[in-house]
């Protein structure tokens, strides 16, 4: 036994799966500790419980059925981090309990573990919890803040993780570090953002129209509300919303696998968040909108394989024209050492 | 091929046959079991008027304008006692719910200021939530409640609404209110 | 007549009208969109296991139904379903089965821990896959790699590795279908019955000393058995023991008389 | 860097009868036969064949199946070393003519590295080829190696003539790494016909054909990114050519014979220097101390050239070739062969042993595959045993490349999946070339 | 009863959803949905035979069991006047379309004893629909039927690529992945004000 | 055969949901109680003995070019009966179960018994059939109704009694909405699949 073999490559990539999931939970730390502060002790608790409850029932499962454990990889900690994020501060302590246990239960367990699940398995949890015991999921309490603007720290009812958005874009840090994948993100928030701001300038046209105004140049002018931050932005930037855009949305086993097919889900999420946030409110939209969209990612994936033999479908065609026109030699990009 | 067509007769024979006597059967069960339908419907309605107003020996229908195929519409009930005095108003109302149509019955006494009672008919509730309004925690809020008080408590009434199912608290309260209002207008 | 009897025959009028449009349009369709079928595949369908596992030659088990009634494909064809579909497959086609003895996978190599390994092995856990790097990991090349290419080639879950890195059956799960004895690259898993008691549990035409520098079981062709076997059942070639299990008594003196311990009795 | 010889002479050579694509060599000597340096010790059988030489002196102890360095045995004449050096004298003809050109290179033995005998490439049956190129953007370790780098320089273009001339095609052109510095010096101003070149960089559409106008010559130097993986060739010859190879198909389907720096070599050796191919220079990676380049017999075992070196640590790993690529050994017995460039060590510490994980449909691979495949479908129906389905999602079109390997953060064994179907495939279907690539639309062999 | 359009529609595709609001139909969604071609095929079948049963129905019970009061023969025709119309396709299919035949093989007759064919014309009968209601409701519970047999079927073919725990692979799994498609229309779709 | 051993196959093997998976929808769609379930039953038990007996009496008189009408035509005359009598005598019961009685007529359960067994076999074990299946159907739908609404609402009422009440308070909700059937009847075919697959490597 002097030599090892292994089929090539010889060396991998610095990223692991732990690696992931311990990025994912650094850059969640600060918005965590911010809730603490705003919220006080019962969001510590909150988070404290459903952590050590995920871990715990992770092991439990492992055990019981005789699995490899496979808690320090972190994911359960996530799990339930993420959890405990989206729970109001003031809920009764068992429901991040019962949240973290059936996330692991049933939400990543039942259907095989890592990687095999179809729904986030936060998701799975949250809205469980939520049609089951829909009054102690409901926001209420509102953090006690300072003249900081909504941005920064926010100013409305909120579930831990709504005290500040601008905590939650450690999450574009793990992007940029390509810990994130970039597609689904990108695309869910540009959704949001034009849908939202496409309902404002329809609604400032038809004001003009109510009001009778002729002028067209006042209709123009209307263009740019795109450049503004209307009312109806302004009620998307809250924590949760970043909070689905860059960690709900981005949980690799609920979203397509293919290029396109990443495009077309990061459009769904942000559509389908959109339209429950025009009627009803952002908090349940985001989870709701993003449960959804895990349903429909891997009808997705089937209508997004690579095409067959000797056909192309539109995409792919356009995708082509545009890349004759790049110079041949940037296609074949090298493998740099990262 | 006549064989074969001989046997087209019979197959058709015997499932004309079999259709007939299914028709039997279930014509000789129809018309019991329809008289009967029909007895539950009135039994229903008047024991929940009874229930509705305790005191009350008579009820005596008020029929809205006649419609094109001549029926009248019962708008609503006057209850009397036994003397043939007024103690109050019964009346049943449809309201969307969440699910569907609700089928509220309601009473209020005589003066229109206290609402005498409050049952659901029909309903199409999601069990476990709307569907509470049946329960005796929710309807026995309405015995006695004043009318001026006939609202949902976020709306600054005396009503609880259910947990996770304001829009059928609300749809019963609306119910109520309409009526009472419409009933107030054609007695005045 | 009274409105009750009216009511009646209207609807009996009604229902019946109806059971006669439906029936004359039925025939009609039926006449005119014939299609033969042979109903006996369809009930032969409805009895096969359904796993479709391709274990009985044809390409799933609705062609192996439509070969039996139209090719007389054998009606014990089935090894999943064995010998009770293949009763109700006769009952079907009208003909008699006679029960065989149930076959199950013998693993024809001891090596596992007793072998050397030549390298450590990191990969996809597979016996074809480390063939595809080297020409085996173990000392021995014609031993078991227990890497379990049997074990992921068994739809039925029936074989694991055990602790002695070596498969095992679960008879109880075991439906002789054969498929992790023809998925095995070294040709180490062979069918054999119950009622034979003993085997030769090595597959190494090596030499002796070779055999013997990295495995401490393997079959070193000392002719020992073959000396001792009072039914000449045994027959060393290509320093091999083989037994000829048509004259084997089960009297157990080879698995005493074996050196290496490589003879068994079970 | 100095190439430097091999200081001992090992004490037994293995000399596979069989270091290219196709038939093998016939031994031209038995057990107990004295050989010569340079002596031909295999013959070729076939026009797919290439002959071998001893590259030492001594006595053949055997022609055995001895362990190779593609993972199986093969077929290999072992000699037990004498420290004479006496040479065979390999006598090629003076001013070959074409047909002569071919002769010699299959006499001597010259072989691509990646398999191919070389003159099968110039001159492939029923292909007639108008363009031949030397790719020299994946060794830019040669530059300077040989020779100064500027002898270097005048012996490829020399090679280059060689290879024009008995391929019959008109153009040629040498591809340098485009990040190669010394390699572009060597040939800036490089003297062809009495006209001095520039080394043209390919950019975007100004291909080859741009500069054989632009600089009015039939030979030029240009400068390219260099390309990794199984079928690289194909992409090169695209990328340089703007000629679309069907995966499946070789350059000299579209008229291009693609050669490598060390055959140019060799055959430029063989033609003005008498000196079949029994030499062969390879660089030293990984753990080693000091990377260095050495010109080594064909047939040395690694672990005589392992010896000489000195290492950090325990060797885990010896890869024939480099870290991606490569073909770990289990054994240091194995002798290196003309298609060897390299020979990497691993330390105890630096092998990866990562368990496996499941997929957790990252799409990292998918992301990094070079030919838009799904190796992440790949990998489980591989696992699987769907194979069907695997021809279904073009596993035939995985250009073995190992980037999706390399991405996983589940370190799940991806390309060594993908090869386990497709060699299933290969055996369960004869015929299963494939003829049009889905995804890149390369077009079919022969075809613009 | 009076009712939108638009309200039907919706309510028939989503928050009614017969698949997985309703549970209508359920023998086929878990016996047809390992793989999205099938699934196709049979939510394609079952909406051609919900379109025709819905008209059928309705020109039976309007024309024929109302003028007579003998409404309370409507169960008895309408299930005759499927299983009929059933047979008919079957035939049909059958002898035209084979290939579909075969791929949907044993699936056709059980669309006889699909409960969502009988539950949109219970339904509609119930909800006093008229005509033009009657057809869009038909319409948009088959859409609904559709969309759920895709989203189901498209999970389920991807399910085979994941390891599934052995005593959950098939049906139960099939319950977990219906149990998330329900709570995601059941709590999304409730916000479409209506 | 005896008539014991195909009684208890109903229940255990041959169980319409759990062996057979067959008649789903009733048994998510009602099983909101224990009372419902007991109803919904106790409808489709009428209907399987009725239909099983009268089929298995006509079997040899039903021609088979036309069998699957007729069959329906059958069991749709019982379901009318069963509908019509619920809706008059237990007008309650018959508002909870809603469409899901006339949907008995579809009941895959059904018109299968009628389809594999009636068909074949006389009257006395085409009765016996249909009670085991009846009384398996009974059983896996109080099961079922009995987790919901035990869960859903914290206790079990039936029939104006309580029979069970758990310190849950508040209740999950969810159980007796149409995600909770999904679930409950998943966990259980789980649990089921999970026992079998270890008696079997027992040789059990
Ligand atoms: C805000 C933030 C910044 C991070 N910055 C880096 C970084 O610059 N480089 C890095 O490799 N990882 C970074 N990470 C990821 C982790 O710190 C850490 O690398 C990971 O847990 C383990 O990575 P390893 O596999 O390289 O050890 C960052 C994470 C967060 C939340
Ligand atoms: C991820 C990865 C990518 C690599 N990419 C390159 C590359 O683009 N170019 C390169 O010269 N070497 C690359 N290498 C190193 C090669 O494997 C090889 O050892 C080295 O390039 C020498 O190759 P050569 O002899 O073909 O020049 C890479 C190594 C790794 C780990
Ligand atoms: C002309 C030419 C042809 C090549 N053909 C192959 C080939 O067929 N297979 C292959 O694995 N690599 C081929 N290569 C790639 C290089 O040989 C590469 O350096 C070698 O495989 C080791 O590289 P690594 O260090 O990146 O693993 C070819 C390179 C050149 C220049
Ligand atoms: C599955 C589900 C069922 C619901 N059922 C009802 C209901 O029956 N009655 C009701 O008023 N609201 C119902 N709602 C709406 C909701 O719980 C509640 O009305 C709002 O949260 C506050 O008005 C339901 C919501 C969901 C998700
Ligand atoms: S018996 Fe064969 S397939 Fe099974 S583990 Fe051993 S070598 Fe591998
Ligand atoms: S152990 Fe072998 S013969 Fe037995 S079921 Fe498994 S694959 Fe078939
Ligand atoms: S599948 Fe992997 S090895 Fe094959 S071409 Fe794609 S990335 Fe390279
Ligand atoms: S990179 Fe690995 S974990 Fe990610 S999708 Fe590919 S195979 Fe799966
Ligand atoms: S019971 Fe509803 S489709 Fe079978």
């Amino acid at each position: 036994m002097d030599y090892t073999i292994s089929a090539p490559p010889h060396i991998k990539s610095k990223f692991s799966f732990r690696s992931i999931n311990r990025a994912k939970i650094l850059a969640l730390i600060p918005v965590s500790l911010a809730s603490v502060y705003f919220f006080g002790i019962p969001a510590l608790e909150i988070i404290l419980v459903a952590v050590l409850a995920a871990v715990a029932t992770e092991y439990g499962i492992q055990r019981i059925f005789k699995k490899k454990v496979t808690i320090m990889d972190g994911h359960a900690a996530l799990i339930g981090l993420m959890f405990a994020l989206l729970t109001p501060p003031e809920a009764p302590i068992w429901i991040p309990i019962f949240g973290a246990f059936f996330a692991i239960t049933i939400g990543k367990h039942a259907f095989g573990g890592i990687g095999s699940y179809v729904f986030n398995p936060v998701l799975v949890s949250w809205v469980f919890v939520r049609s089951a015991w829909g009054g102690f999921m409901t926001p209420m309490s509102i953090p006690n803040l300072g003249q900081l603007s909504d941005l920064v720290l926010e100013n409305g009812a909120g579930l831990l993780v709504d005290v500040s958005p601008i905590l939650l874009l450690g999450g574009v840090y793990l992007i940029y570090k390509k810990y994130i994948e970039w597609r689904v993100p990108l695309v869910f928030a540009l959704t949001v953002f034009f849908f939202n701001q496409t309902v404002a300038f329809f609604s400032a046209v038809m004001s003009l129209i109510q009001e009778g105004v002729l002028n067209p140049l006042m209709y123009l002018a209307t263009m740019f509300i795109f450049l503004e931050v209307t009312d109806e932005l302004s009620y998307v930037m809250v924590g949760i919303v970043f909070f689905g855009i860059l960690f709900l949305a981005t949980d690799t086993p609920t979203s397509p696998v293919t290029k396109n097919g990443r495009l077309i889900y990061g459009f769904a999420c942000g559509l389908l968040v959109s339209i429950y946030g025009y009627f009803g409110n952002y908090v349940d939209g985001t989870l709701y909108g993003i449960f959804l969209a895990n349903a429909i990612a891997a009808y997705i994936e089937t209508k997004t394989l690579p095409a067959m033999f000797g056909h192309e479908s539109l995409l792919e065609s356009s995708y082509r024209r545009i890349m004759k026109r790049i110079p041949s030699s940037l296609k074949f990009e090298v493998i740099s050492d990262e | 091929m006549s064989e074969s067509n001989k046997d087209t007769v019979v197959v058709i024979g015997k499932l004309v046959l079999i259709s007939v006597i299914a028709a039997l059967l279930l014509a000789i069960t129809y018309i019991p079991t329809q008289a009967q339908l029909e007895r539950n419907i009135m039994a229903a309605q008047e024991a929940i008027l009874g229930e509705l107003v305790p005191g009350a020996e008579n009820f005596d229908p008020v029929e809205g304008p006649a419609n094109v195929d001549g029926e009248r519409e019962i708008l609503y009930y006057r209850a009397l006692d036994g003397s043939g005095n007024i103690i109050g108003y019964a009346f049943f109302q449809q309201q969307t719910g969440y699910g569907g149509p609700i089928m509220v019955a309601g009473a209020v006494d005589a003066s229109f200021s206290t609402v005498l009672g409050m049952d659901v008919l029909r309903h199409e509730e999601t069990p476990g939530l709307g569907a509470r309004i049946t329960t005796p925690a929710f309807q026995n809020q309405f015995d006695g409640a004043p009318v001026q008080q006939l609202a949902l408590r976020s709306g600054g009434g005396s009503i609880d609404s259910i947990t996770g199912a304001t829009v059928s608290a609300q749809a019963v309260v609306t119910a109520l209110n309409t009526k009472i209002n419409q009933i107030k207008t054609a007695e005045a | 007549m009274s409105t009750t009897t009216t009511f009646l025959i209207e609807s009996m009028a009604i229902l019946g009208g109806l059971g006669l449009a439906v029936g004359l349009m039925l025939i009609f369709a039926s006449k005119k969109f014939k299609v033969e079928t042979n109903p006996l595949v369809e009930e032969i369908i409805s009895v096969l296991p359904g796993v479709n596992c391709g274990a009985c030659g044809y390409a799933g088990c609705s062609d192996f139904a439509e070969r039996v009634v139209n090719e007389n494909a054998p009606i014990t064809g089935c090894p999943v379903g064995g010998f009770d579909v293949a009763k109700e497959i006769g009952g079907i086609m009208g003909q008699e089965v006679a029960e065989g003895e149930k076959q199950y996978p013998f693993i024809k190599c001891h090596g596992g821990l007793n072998c050397v390994d030549r390298f450590e092995y990191v990969g996809f856990e597979d016996c074809k896959a480390v063939m595809m790097l080297s020409d085996g990991e173990k000392g021995c090349s014609y031993g078991c790699m227990g890497r379990g290419t049997c074990v992921r080639a068994c739809p039925f879950d029936a074989l694991y590795i055990g602790d002695d890195r070596l498969p095992q059956v679960n008879k109880y799960l075991c439906t002789s279908c054969g498929l992790c004895i023809t998925s095995c690259p070294n040709d180490v898993l062979a069918f054999a019955k119950e009622s034979e008691k003993i085997h030769v549990r090595c597959v190494s035409h090596d030499k002796g000393k070779a055999v013997k520098e990295v495995c401490t079981v393997g079959c070193i062709g000392c002719k020992i058995c073959e000396k001792n076997c009072p039914e000449q059942a045994i027959t060393v070639t290509d320093f091999l023991a083989v037994i000829d299990q048509d004259k084997c008594t089960a009297c157990g003196i080879c698995v005493e008389k074996c050196p290496q311990n490589t003879i068994e009795a079970r | 860097m100095e190439s430097k010889r091999l200081k001992t002479i090992p004490e037994k050579v293995v000399i596979p009868l069989k270091q290219h694509n196709g038939v093998a060599c016939k031994p031209l000597v038995k057990k107990g036969d004295q050989v010569l340096i340079g002596q031909k010790i295999g013959e070729s059988v076939s026009y797919y064949s290439s002959d071998v030489h001893s590259s030492v002196c001594g006595e053949v102890t055997g022609i055995e199946e001895a362990p190779n360095p593609n993972g199986n045995k093969v077929l290999s004449v072992v000699i037990k070393t004498t420290e004479s050096e006496e040479t065979v004298a390999f006598v090629p003809k003076k001013h070959p003519s074409q047909k002569e050109l071919i002769t010699i290179m299959q006499d001597a033995g010259i072989v691509e590295h990646y398999g191919a005998p070389t003159h099968t490439v110039l001159k492939p049956e029923g292909k007639k080829i108008d363009l031949v190129l030397i790719n020299a953007t994946a060794s830019e370790w040669i530059g300077g190696k040989y020779a100064t780098p500027k002898e270097y320089a005048s012996q490829m273009m020399d090679a280059l003539k060689l290879l024009m001339k008995a391929s019959g095609a008109v153009k040629g052109a040498i591809i340098v790494r485009k990040d190669d510095e010394d390699s572009i010096e060597a040939f800036e101003g490089v003297k062809v016909d009495g006209k001095a070149l520039r080394v043209a960089p390919l950019l975007g559409t100004r291909r080859l054909g741009h500069y054989f106008k632009d600089q009015g010559s039939n030979v030029v130097v240009a400068s390219q990114e260099r390309v990794l993986g199984r079928n690289i060739l194909n992409f090169f010859t695209y990328n340089v050519t703007g000629r679309k190879v069907a995966l499946g198909c070789n350059p000299t389907d579209v008229g291009v014979a693609v050669c490598g720096v060390k055959s140019a070599k060799a055959l430029y050796d063989a033609v003005h220097e008498g000196k079949p191919y029994y030499e062969t220079v390879i660089s030293m990676e990984g753990a080693v101390n000091c990377p260095e380049l050495m010109l080594v017999r064909i047939g040395t075992p690694f672990k005589d050239i392992v010896r000489e070196c000195t290492f950090n640590g325990e060797i885990g790993k010896i890869i024939a070739n480099g870290v991606i690529t490569g073909i770990a050994q289990y054994t240091d017995e194995v002798p290196v062969t003309k298609g060897t460039t390299r020979i990497t060590l691993l330390t105890k510490e630096q092998v990866l042993r990562d368990e496996s994980l499941d997929c957790t449909h990252c799409a990292r691979c998918v992301d990094a595959c070079p030919v838009s495949l799904l190796p992440t479908r790949l990998h489980v129906l591989a696992e699987q045993g769907r194979f069907d389905e695997c021809r279904k999602m073009h596993i035939q079109f995985c250009i073995e490349c190992g980037r999706c390997s390399f991405a996983c953060p589940s370190k799940i064994h991806i390309l060594q999946l993908i090869r386990y179907a497709k060699n299933a495939i290969e055996q369960a279907y004869e015929d299963d070339t494939p003829k049009e690539s889905p995804n890149l639309k390369l077009g079919c062999c022969g075809g613009e | 009863m009076e009712k939108a359009l638009l309200a039907i529609f919706l309510e028939g595709v989503f928050i009614k959803n017969f698949l997985i609001i309703q549970f209508l139909g359920l023998c086929s969604f878990v016996g047809v949905t390992k793989d999205v071609k099938s699934a196709a095929g049979m939510a394609g079948a079952v909406v051609f035979v919900m379109a025709l049963a819905a008209t059928a129905s309705y020109m039976i019970y309007t024309y024929i069991l109302v003028p007579t009061t003998m409404t309370f023969l409507d169960l008895i025709s309408f299930i005759v006047v499927i299983a009929a119309l059933v047979q008919l396709v079957e035939f049909v299919v059958r002898k035209n379309i084979p290939a579909l035949y075969r791929s949907l093989g044993i699936y056709l007759p059980l669309i006889t004893t699909n409960c969502a064919v009988l539950g949109v014309v219970m339904l509609n009968v119930q909800s006093e629909y008229n005509f033009i209601q009657s057809v869009v409701f038909g319409i948009s519970a088959g859409i609904g039927f559709t969309i759920v047999m895709l989203m189901m079927s498209a999970i389920r073919e991807r399910s085979s690529f994941v390891r599934t725990p052995s005593s959950i692979k098939g049906l139960p799994l099939a319950f977990l992945i219906a149990t998330m498609l329900s709570l995601a229309f059941v709590n999304y779709f409730w916000v479409i004000p209506i | 055969m005896d008539a014991f051993s195909e009684f208890i196959r109903g229940i255990t093997r041959d169980n319409p949901i759990l062996g057979l998976v067959l008649g789903l929808c009733p048994a998510l769609a009602v099983t909101t109680s224990v009372e419902n379930a007991i109803g919904m039953s106790v409808a489709t038990a009428f209907v399987l003995v009725c239909s099983n007996v009268f089929i298995s009496t006509l079997r040899k008189q039903i021609p088979s070019a036309v069998r699957l009408p007729i069959f329906i035509i059958i069991i749709a005359t019982f379901v009318s009966i069963i509908r019509m009598v619920m809706e008059a005598y237990v007008p309650s019961m018959h508002a909870a179960l809603g469409i899901f009685i006339p949907l008995i007529v579809v009941n895959c359960i059904i018109i299968g018994r009628a389809e594999a067994y009636a068909s074949k076999n006389n009257v006395f074990f085409s009765f016996v059939d249909a009670l085991g299946i009846a009384a398996g159907f009974l059983l896996v739908l109080v099961l079922i109704g009995g987790i919901r609404e035990i869960l859903g609402t914290g206790q079990i009422v039936a029939f104006g009694y309580t029979l069970l009440s758990l310190p849950i308070n508040p209740a999950v909700t969810t159980m007796i909405m149409p995600p909770g059937a999904f679930l409950t009847i998943g966990i259980i075919m789980a649990v089921v699949n999970y026992q079998r697959a270890k008696k079997r490597a027992k040789g059990g």
